[in-house]
């Protein structure tokens, strides 16, 4: 039932800092920062997982959405994640190879943007 | 003092209204079972838990009304049952809905996780979580739902996935 | 996103062997179901982990095979049951034992805490926390055993006990 | 099921610090604890409770036979307790007024001793 957001600006980016549990109680929470995000031309998002203890499919499905809209736009999306834990289930789903997963925020807004380049 | 053997054939029930809240406390629950027993260590606790989540959310979204991100908790809905069994060394949970049933064999196939179709995929993804983490798998159709039953035994540290994978899989970017 | 009024009529069951080491499951459950609802504060919630663990105490022990510190557990035991129900701002808490039952008004009188003589009794103070802590405390014989119902409101902050008593009375020794 | 207990000495105090939840699971082995130390004549005792979570009546009952034990042999026997969630439970009961329930160590083991008077 706890899901904390804080959301910041770093340079061109929005940071999203995660905290807590993102399950399907929890997750529209996430979905619905990230949407308006998106709508407020925000197109640089990194989301940072560093406080989460647990995240399941419906946590992932949010994430994957989320690429997808910043995509749309030619934007970038990272995560920051360095717990174990929840990166095994980046894993074992094969999300790691589709989310840019960078082990601190200052990798992640140090990205040049390059993920733009393949963007509709 | 934790007498192991005692724990040989414990069953522990517990059941919840149909609504995505209470997906916590299930977890909750199987979270303490295991932490219990010494074969299993924190990384197969952390397996369970995220397994008994996907199966309570497929029982709990089973019962709602409307679809997708629209459904809402159903408040005529019967309960989900969550039934954990302790025994031989191994942890059995069933998860009982009453959601009118589904077939398992028929599930949508969905894009490769790599392609850059499976974007246009939010979900999908549970089914697949708990056939990896589980060692034995079954959907029981019942008469108005569905029991998912899950068998999971300790893993030995050199069985498990490397967290990390495949040299290279780890953080790259597709972008 | 909480719906305080869709958790109105909420029913949860968590059935538990007879054994004291899942008590901590029994508050664990109660303490998360109680942290969802807004109208019960941390101390509220102390309160309802306390009542449901002394009442779940009495329960496995009156099932325990043996009395006092020598009872053990015995395998052949019947489940105990705790059923929470979440409804017009109370929280229900019925617990049920076959532990033969008892009889409630027949309890053994315990000296004067404050007596010296007290010390010579370990236990009998289950029951008199349960009283203090919950609004209302129901005693129910079933054919083999009791179910102990306990309803707890959320407590006001003005009407709560002080912490720390009257003055003086807070760390003084009696030695 | 988490209990964790660190004995030690202090001058002629023996010191329990116990941590985690005392319930009827885990408070035998703080039984077994205190009445171990009496065995080895150790008549001053301190309990710290203050990474105790929880407490419930066994646990109670518990300390009140180390009390009772340690006055048969005239000693002394105090608790170390400020967490007002612990301290509410020994109020409730009365017990506040039963047990020496100091704020720090170093209070507990200044006492002089005094309580050994009473003991038969
Ligand atoms: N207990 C269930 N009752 C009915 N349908 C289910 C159940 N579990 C799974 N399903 C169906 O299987 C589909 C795939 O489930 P899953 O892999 O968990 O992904 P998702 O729930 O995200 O769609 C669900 O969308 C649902 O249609
Ligand atoms: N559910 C129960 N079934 C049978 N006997 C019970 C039950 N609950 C309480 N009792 C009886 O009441 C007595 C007092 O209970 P309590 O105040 O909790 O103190 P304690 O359990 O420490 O003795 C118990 O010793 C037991 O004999």
């Amino acid at each position: 039932m706890d899901l904390r957001l804080e959301v910041s600006e770093r340079g061109d980016w929005s940071v999203i800092e995660v905290g807590g549990e993102i399950d399907v109680a929890t997750a529209p929470r996430l979905r619905e920062q990230l949407i308006a995000l998106v709508n407020d031309q925000r197109y640089r998002i990194v989301v940072g997982l560093e406080g989460v203890d647990f995240i399941d499919s419906t946590g992932l499905g949010v994430l994957i959405s989320g690429l997808k809209r910043v995509r749309t736009h030619g934007g970038s999306f990272a995560l920051v994640c360095t717990e174990p834990r929840i990166l095994k289930v980046f894993e074992i789903t094969g999300l790691l190879a589709v989310f840019n997963v960078c082990s601190s925020l200052e990798e992640a807004v140090a990205e040049d943007g390059g993920e733009g380049d393949e963007a509709p | 003092m934790t007498d192991v053997t005692a724990a040989a054939g414990d069953v522990v029930e517990l059941e919840l209204p149909a609504r995505p809240e209470v997906v916590s406390v299930a977890r909750l629950v199987i979270g303490a079972l295991v932490a219990v027993d010494p074969l299993f260590d924190e990384e197969r606790c952390a397996d369970l838990r995220l397994a008994v989540s996907e199966a309570c959310t497929n029982a709990i979204q089973a019962e709602m009304v409307g679809r997708g991100r629209d459904a809402v908790a159903d408040p005529e809905a019967e309960p989900i049952v969550m039934r954990c069994v302790l025994a031989d060394g191994q942890i059995e949970v069933a998860i009982t809905d009453h959601g009118g049933g589904f077939d398992p064999s028929g599930l949508q196939e969905h894009p490769e996780v790599t392609s850059p179709d499976r974007l246009n995929y939010e979900g999908g993804l549970g089914i697949p979580l708990i056939t990896m983490l589980a060692d034995h798998l079954e959907f029981l159709p019942t008469a108005d739902g569905t029991t998912v039953v899950m068998r999971f035994e300790p893993r030995t540290p050199g069985l498990r996935p490397i967290i990390g994978g495949a040299p290279g899989s780890a953080g790259s970017s597709t972008g």
